[in-house]
């Protein structure tokens, strides 16, 4: 069961912590590869805490871990990683005449992993 | 090293020296003018070109926190003027702010070699050093804002003038400024406090202080410490219709004590606040001429494109609701405003004419040039690159009435510029853009040919056409360095940073940390600026009182 | 830990754009750390305690291990044959390093950017566009009434925004604090900040714009489409009140974050909220202000406006300097343009940079300076080990709001600072170009305009 | 015969080429020709390194191969034709002032930005910022014609002031952005946020639209005047049938925040 | 020289140089067109008493109209631009822009140009916008049924004004029936028109009169009914009717052709003369010569 989604990478304090022991160090790869969704879209898509889920879209796609947030936290249908190699895995270089490339609001599809 | 040099056969004007004309020899050894150096000196032959001490620009806007918000605020202005680098110069660009090695190597290229920043918040001084560094050629200080610090403030308020004079010379010394600067003394307060008001008058008391009380202690307070330049005042006012009053009492405020009023030019109006507005160059310069113990820069204005960028907020913001142009406004805790409005001076607009009118009625109507300093305010009143063209409107009487006639005829209907036949001399020139400067601003190895001067040197072809001729010196020398030669870079340079150093009591210290500690958003112990920024940098001694 | 330490107060973190200047450090001498951080938040204290010296080669050309010089003129030899070569990072480095790069980048005509273009950006664009009316952040700690978080979550990237700066922290006008204050927060998302907010606004994702756009009608007594609750998930009614809240406070102020620059529409949200602020002025005071970081990307822009005229995305290729963001900015050089060498100062690119980015990043020659191994310099071809600005080495960051701060290092460091490997990279590349400049050229100020592209 | 440049070198990085315009081209043989300066990335090289120069400019310039790295063409333009047969690269046509530019294939960014007068036509695609302002200009075209018979991306005619824009496919966000007069027509459809801050002027689009808030319905009707330009447009070969010519549009006016003087028109029956 | 049994008097007809404009309305239906033209037309006969002269040129099908509607081609004569300015802007402002569904275009192509739409614009009242399309700029009006869409200035060139025919007839009858043949004619010729009711004007004029205050009266030459009491009478026995028609034209060729195929259609049995007013060739710049006209031909 695959949904569309609108992902937003997001910084978080574990995240920017995690940076400081250093970006090839095993505490940001953690931090950078957890994915918040709402509970409410879990259940709908049979998600568990701490499954797979793989995010796709027409740049790339990566395999992220399932961290659930209460449905008031985070609404549905937005997903929440925090900035890192799976988040730019998916990031199209267009940047609009900016510089700034798609970098937030990213429509992913998620589907669970099967192991 | 520099080697010595001798520049021969070149009509010398150096009014500090009383030699108007004269052909006669400069020598130049390290740095410095001499009496005479060895026959091995290098010769610059100056047949029929014209010497002068290098220009010093008393008043403009080219380094700090706004100049740099007003650069990148304009990369449209920067693309129609890039600048590229040469074998011994930096790149940038230019347009109405160009970036600090074009300001440089442009001001050198006009023949001007000193020039002060008028304005910067002591939070920013750093910021201001770190730009002045990247500013080749010229030398160079800044003035620090000081008029509407909320500490200070409450020192005037509580009748503390000893300890007012003490933190004045601290903050002097943490800045590493050149003198005090006074922006609408007691605006920032009714803009940053109470919703964007301003101070109309110069006995509103807004918060238990009027602007008088707040010029009246920094004008005592220079005056005790001796200062090199005394307060450098942009009165309250400033554009608005029937200011002159203001300005006639801020001066009057000063009694007989030494005051500097910036770019007088916009506080000569008469009329009624928003209407009517109306030239009173004569009865400002009438005080002027009365009072040797004033000075001012003209801030003469320009048609073309200008940047307003002032420490004088509301008067940006007044701006902006003219032309709904994009607007900057920046507040320094405690200390200051800021506001930034691109604005162009046209010629067929009314008041656009009237200011440029009054501004050259100034100039025209002193009578000691020595007061009266040559400036555009830059980038306010236009660009220094108008220097040359605003020498030609003084020395060259039909070039004047040319220009006059394609402007607004309303407006100079309203001035008595079409009655004034004077033409400035290259002797009166050179007064106006430099020994007249260097006085004022107390700096005795500029402005001059004498020896121990700073052979800071401009040898220009004599040309009819004085826009021309100032537009392009032939040679220019900075610290005694050949840095253009036939119209060519030949090196670059670095500059000096001109500062003072008062004296105080340590003791203030005690006073100021704890208001600091309340009020300021960075330690008290990292406000000071260390020596690492001072690079190359000159003492101007304050003399003992 | 060692016997051998010693205190530095009134240190600086420069982790994120809060550049806190009242840091008391505990520094072990022996041990190369820093033990204690006092005042510090908790991104702070990580900053600090987890800063070590790595055992790294000084230089290393191809995963070989060289000489400095060896690497400074390989580096100096790969910038100056490259054709499109580009200098990017600069965010955690200081002032002084910058002015080096921008300086090479000069010196070998290539494209000079900041990690600001993946930043805030589209802020100095927004800012080139409307102006902005905003203040130092003593102004807010003194002022502020009504302060606002937009698309920015300060407590997991800015902490001491609310502590030091804006919210609980007491100041002249603001005597009691958090108290005296209405703190408002708009985040579709129930972040790590929504506690310390008085009223949560959780627009849909991507909807900043609109509803920005609303709030300025509404400021501006206009109509506004009903539509507009349908679109953004915000009642029409929450949206007056917050418009009414603003032209009613004394001293208003909204932080914002990449939430806004990031989205579609990027500085033109930014814009938007530049010119709310704006109109709001014709009724009170009000300020807005970018939260900022990483470390100096202030003063990146800073350096680049003044020597160069623009704040990133700075191009030289025709000898002066040029700034056209989306053309001259990392990602475009790369992904599009294909920068044929690149410099990595200090940053990361190959770990956040799209992918179409980072794999022109494999096909070219890379040099990377870093106080630690990364992506990047996993890719380099060049890598220099560098001290760590600010901790091991002084010079100058401006804090998000454009005041500079003198660093006050803790310890030394075996490797060179940045300053010393670019400025002798610089020398080089300087050495190696010059006949590529012209001498002698006019200085007359009505010359010397170049006219290639004078449509540009 | 028309003076021809054909590509036989690709270059690796971005060259930049705007004497590749009849203004500049005019008068010379092919050695002097191919001897023109462009720059490939930071290197001074000549026109013939990557083209091969035939024929003598009578009026008429032809330039065919893969030219989406090559930059500035046409750009400032006062007079003649261009004719690019191939994909294009960014700034096409910028500041152009009068003559006439046909491209066979797409455009990449800032195609005709600040164009004072002309005509360029595009068979293909328009990247983003097409007839826009140059960042930090209030002003972005100020008279000329654009005719794009394929797609454009976001910000087409930001900050225009005069002049016509046609999009015959679809634009994507901000069309039509603080636009301050002129007019937009887009075939296709339009992408969110059009014609905000727009101050007057009018953006046409032959199909719905989300706008936004601060645009107010004013009524359906069918404007006199649009029968003008849709006639005007279908003799440049686009298809307008004649529901289109006497039908009925709703018209939005905006923006409120600024002038509200500006009109978006959605085609409805 | 005669036309079948018609003689043609050897003499001349003297126009005037005037300033001519063309205007295109177009409307939703062929009648709201028409009507519009018909208003802004009338009470437009003779510049001297109507300040300019005005007519019909012709009915222009949808394909030949800039908005691809139907429409009327309207000429409008002053005698001077100035003049052209001023009565196009009052007769636009209300018979045109007041008239349903309209839109109002310059129809001639002229180094010299009248504003018109740039005056009308004003009863937008701030709200009027205006468009440019290939270098012509309209202004768009807003009205209560949608929009009047005028052209910002109209061209006007030199033209001709009082090109005549008087045809001398044996009664009324006849002479009636010979000018509406005439005048159908005559409307076919582009560039012209003839200003008066149906073309025809009966009551001819000479230059001045015994009355002070008055500029011209009636033209006593041709009138029958003062043959014997005016020494000048210009009409021969068995005439018993005059009528002229009077010709304005955008240029002299078109006026001249005007006339030749005004003549051919007029010379019908009954028709004993056709003959043309001047005033001894001292007054007016064009002297078209009956016989050379037909000749040319």
């Amino acid at each position: 069961m695959s949904e569309k989604m609108i992902l937003i990478p997001v910084r978080t304090t574990e995240q920017g912590t995690a940076l400081n022991k250093g970006k090839l160090q095993e505490a940001y790869m953690l931090e950078t590869s957890m994915v918040d969704v709402n509970t409410d879209d879990m259940e709908r898509l049979g998600l568990q805490e701490g499954d797979k889920v793989r995010l796709s879209n027409e740049v790339g796609e990566v395999i992220v871990t399932c961290r659930g947030k209460k449905p008031d936290d985070l609404p549905q249908g937005l997903l929440a990683i925090p900035y890192g190699p799976p988040t730019t895995h998916l990031m199209d270089s267009e940047t609009y005449g900016s510089g700034m490339p798609v970098s937030k609001h990213m429509e992913v599809v998620i589907e669970k992993v099967i192991v | 090293m520099v080697s010595a040099t001798r520049i021969v056969n070149g009509k010398v004007y150096d009014p500090i020296n009383n030699i108007d004309g004269v052909i006669r020899d400069i020598c130049i050894e390290d740095g410095r003018i001499v009496e005479s150096v060895p026959d091995s000196a290098t010769r610059i032959e100056a047949q029929g070109m014209v010497i002068m001490p290098g220009g010093v620009d008393i008043h403009c806007h080219i380094a700090g926190p706004k100049v740099n918000a007003g650069r990148k605020l304009m990369p449209e202005d920067h693309r129609k003027d890039p600048y590229p680098g040469t074998a011994v110069t930096r790149s940038g660009s230019g347009g109405i702010v160009p970036s600090t090695f074009t300001t440089g190597y442009r001001y050198a290229t006009m023949g001007y070699t000193t020039a002060m920043e008028a304005a910067v918040p002591p939070l920013s001084a750093r910021h201001t050093l770190e730009e002045l560094h990247d500013t080749p050629v010229i030398d160079k200080g800044f003035y620090v804002l000081l008029a509407n610090n909320i500490f200070l403030q409450n020192l005037i308020k509580e009748g503390r003038q000893e300890e007012f004079q003490q933190a004045v010379a601290w903050w002097m010394n943490a800045t590493r400024a050149y003198t005090p600067k006074l922006v609408n003394p007691g605006g920032d307060e009714p803009w940053k406090g109470k919703r964007n008001t301003n101070v109309h008058d110069i006995d509103e008391k807004v918060d238990g202080i009027s602007p008088r009380q707040i010029i009246e202690a920094f004008v005592i307070a220079a005056d005790k410490m001796n200062l090199p330049h005394p307060a450098h005042i942009h009165c309250n006012n400033l554009g608005h219709s029937g200011n002159y009053r203001t300005t006639l009492e801020t001066m009057r405020t000063a009694g007989d004590k030494r005051l500097h009023i910036a770019h007088i030019q916009f506080n000569c109006y008469g009329g009624e606040v928003g209407k009517q507005p109306a030239s009173k160059a004569a009865e400002i310069i009438e005080y002027i001429n009365q009072h040797p113990n004033i000075t001012c820069d003209v801030g003469q204005v320009m048609f073309g494109n200008a940047l307003s960028m002032t420490a004088d907020a509301p008067l940006a913001y007044m701006l902006r609701g003219i032309n709904k142009n994009k607007w900057v406004n920046a507040d320094t805790e405690c200390e200051s405003g800021c506001g930034i409005v691109p604005f162009t001076y046209q010629g067929h607009v009314y008041t656009h004419t009237l200011q440029w009118a009054i501004g050259l009625e100034l100039f025209l109507l002193t009578e000691n040039p020595w007061q009266v300093i040559l400036s555009t305010d830059h980038p306010n009143g236009g660009s220094f690159m108008n220097y040359p063209k605003l020498i030609r409107l003084l020395m060259d009487r039909g070039f004047r009435r040319q220009e006059i006639a394609r402007v607004n005829q309303k407006a100079i209907a309203k001035t008595m510029i079409s009655d004034l036949d004077r033409e400035y001399s290259l002797y009166e020139i050179a007064i106006i853009t430099r020994a007249g400067p260097a006085r004022a601003l107390g700096l005795k190895n500029k402005g001059h040919l004498g020896p121990g001067a700073d052979a800071d040197i401009t040898i220009h072809d004599e040309m009819e056409d004085k826009e021309m001729m100032f537009n392009a010196p032939r040679y220019v020398l900075k610290s005694g360095v050949h840095i253009i030669a036939d119209h060519e870079f030949r090196e670059d340079h670095t500059g000096r940073l001109l500062h003072i150093t008062p004296e105080y009591d340590q003791k203030i210290e005690e006073v100021i940390q704890p208001f600091f500690e309340s009020y300021y958003s960075v330690q008290f112990e990292n406000y000071p600026i260390d020596k690492s920024y001072m690079h190359d940098n000159e003492v101007i001694s304050t003399g003992s009182t | 830990m060692s016997e051998n330490t010693r205190t530095i107060k009134n240190a600086v973190c420069t982790f994120c754009g809060c550049v806190c200047d009242d840091m008391e450090l505990t520094v072990d001498l022996d041990e190369h750390r820093i033990t204690k951080a006092k005042n510090a938040c908790i991104l702070g204290r990580s900053w600090f305690s987890e800063h070590v010296i790595e055992d790294r080669p000084i230089a290393a050309i191809g995963g070989k291990e060289v000489s400095f010089e060896e690497a400074v003129e390989e580096s100096a030899q790969i910038l100056t044959k490259a054709k499109f070569p580009i200098i990017y990072g600069l965010s955690e480095a200081s002032v002084e390093a910058q002015r080096e790069a921008v300086a090479i980048a000069d010196y070998m005509r290539g494209s000079i950017d900041s990690t600001s273009s993946v930043c805030h950006g589209p802020t100095g664009m927004a800012f080139q566009g409307v102006g902005e009316s905003t203040t130092t952040l003593g102004e807010v700690k003194n002022r502020a009434d009504l302060v606002i978080f937009w698309g920015c979550n300060p407590a997991e990237a800015h902490p001491r925004l609310f502590t030091r700066y804006a919210v609980t922290t007491k100041g002249m006008f603001i005597p009691r604090g958090k108290k005296d204050r209405t703190v408002v927060l708009v985040d579709p998302r129930k972040t790590a900040s929504a506690p310390v907010a008085n009223i949560h606004i959780r627009p849909k994702p991507a909807t900043d714009f609109e509803m920005i756009w609303a709030l300025r009608a509404l400021i501006k007594g206009k109509k506004v489409n009903a539509s507009i609750e349908k679109v953004t998930g915000v009642p029409l009614e929450t949206l007056q009140d917050l418009a009414e809240r603003m032209k009613n406070c004394n001293f208003g102020v909204v932080f914002f974050g990449m939430g806004l620059t990031m989205g579609r529409g990027r500085y033109f949200n930014t814009g938007a909220l530049f010119s709310m602020v704006t109109d709001l002025n014709e009724y009170t005071h009000f300020v807005v202000k970018p939260a900022r970081g990483h470390g100096n990307v202030t003063g990146a822009d800073q350096v680049l406006t003044w020597q160069t005229g623009y704040p990133f995305g700075v191009n030289f290729n025709l000898g002066y300097p040029r700034f056209n963001p989306g053309e001259f900015t990392a990602v475009d050089n790369l992904a599009r343009d294909g920068a044929d060498a690149a410099m990595f100062i200090a940053s990361d690119p190959a770990s956040n940079f799209p992918k179409a980015a980072v794999e022109q990043m494999k096909r070219i020659p890379v040099i990377s300076l870093d106080t630690r191994r990364s992506v990047t310099s996993e890719l380099a071809y060049v890598v220099f080990s560098t001290s760590a600005w600010g901790l091991n080495e002084h010079g100058t960051a401006y804090r998000m709001d454009d005041i500079p701060i003198t660093l006050r290092p803790a310890f030394e460091s075996p490797y060179p600072s940045d300053v010393v490997i670019l400025s002798a990279i610089k020398n080089r590349v300087f050495e190696l170009n010059i006949d590529k400049r012209s001498i002698g050229m006019s200085a007359r100020s009505d010359i010397g305009k170049a006219t290639l592209h004078a449509s540009m | 015969m028309s003076l021809t440049l054909s590509l036989h070198t690709s270059p690796e990085v971005p060259v930049e080429a705007d004497v590749i315009s009849p203004d500049r081209l005019n008068n010379l043989n092919e050695s002097a020709l191919s001897a023109l300066p462009v720059f490939h990335g930071n290197v001074q090289a000549k026109i013939g390194d990557f083209f091969k120069v035939q024929g003598q400019y009578n009026g008429e310039i032809r330039v065919e191969g893969d030219l989406s790295k090559v930059k500035h063409i046409g750009a400032g333009m006062t007079s003649g034709r261009l004719i690019v047969n191939g994909d294009v690269g960014a700034h096409l046509g910028a500041g152009m002032q009068g003559g006439k530019i046909i491209v066979d294939g797409n455009v990449a960014d800032w195609a005709a930005s600040e164009m004072t007068g002309g005509r360029i036509i595009i068979k293909g695609n328009a990247g983003h910022m097409l007839g826009s302002s140059i960042r930090g200009s209030a002003t972005g075209i100020t008279g000329g014609e654009i005719i794009v018979h394929g797609n454009a991306r976001n910000e087409a005619g930001q900050a225009m002031r005069n002049g016509l824009i046609v999009i015959g496919g679809n634009s994507e966000d901000l069309t039509g952005v603080n636009m301050l007069s002129g007019t937009i027509i887009v075939l296709g459809k339009m992408g969110i946020r059009t014609g905000a801050g727009m101050k007057r002027g009018t953006i046409l689009s032959m199909h719905d639209a989300d706008l936004l808030s601060t645009f107010t319905y004013a009524c359906t009707y069918h404007p006199t005047y649009l029968r003008l330009y849709l006639t005007y447009i279908k003799k440049l070969g686009f298809q307008i049938d004649d529901a289109k010519l006497s039908g009925n549009y709703e018209r939005w006016a905006g923006d409120s925040i600024e002038l509200n003087r500006g009109e978006i028109l959605l085609y409805r029956n | 020289m005669k036309i079948k049994s018609t003689e043609i008097v050897d003499t001349f007809a003297e126009a005037f140089k005037m300033c001519g404009s063309r205007v295109i309305i177009t409307a939703e239906t062929r009648e709201w067109a028409m009507a519009a033209a018909q208003s802004m037309t009338g009470f437009a006969t003779s510049v001297i008493g109507c300040k300019c002269e005005a007519g019909i040129e012709r009915e222009l099908p949808a394909d030949e109209t800039p908005d691809q509607r139907h429409g009327v081609s309207v000429l409008l004569f002053a005698m001077n631009a100035e003049g052209v300015g001023k009565r196009l802007v009052e007769r636009i402002g209300q018979c045109v822009m007041t008239c349903p569904t309209t839109a109002c275009y310059n129809g001639l192509v002229s180094g010299t140009t009248v504003s018109v739409g740039d005056q009308l614009r004003y009863f937008g009242d701030g709200h009027q916008i205006s468009k440019v399309l290939d270098n012509r700029r309209m202004w768009r009006i807003p009205v209560m049924d949608g929009e009047f869409l005028v052209e910002e200035s109209f061209g006007v060139q030199e033209a001709v004004g009082g090109g005549n025919l008087l045809l001398l007839g044996k009664d009324q009858k006849a002479t009636l029936r010979a000018a509406s043949a005439a005048t159908k004619a005559m409307h076919a010729v582009p560039g012209i028109i003839l200003p008066f009711p149906n073309g025809v004007v009966r009551s001819g004029s000479k230059v001045g009169s015994k009355y002070k205050s008055l500029p011209a009266s009636t033209n006593d030459a041709y009138c029958p009914t003062l043959r014997g009491s005016v020494n000048n009478s210009m009409v021969p026995l068995a005439v018993n009717c005059v009528m002229e028609i009077v010709i304005d034209g955008l240029d002299v060729k078109a006026v001249e052709e005007c006339m030749r195929v005004g003549m051919y259609a007029a010379a019908k049995p009954g028709i004993k003369q056709i003959t043309a007013g001047n005033y001894g060739g001292n007054l007016g710049q064009f002297h078209i010569h009956l016989h050379k006209t037909i000749n040319g031909n």
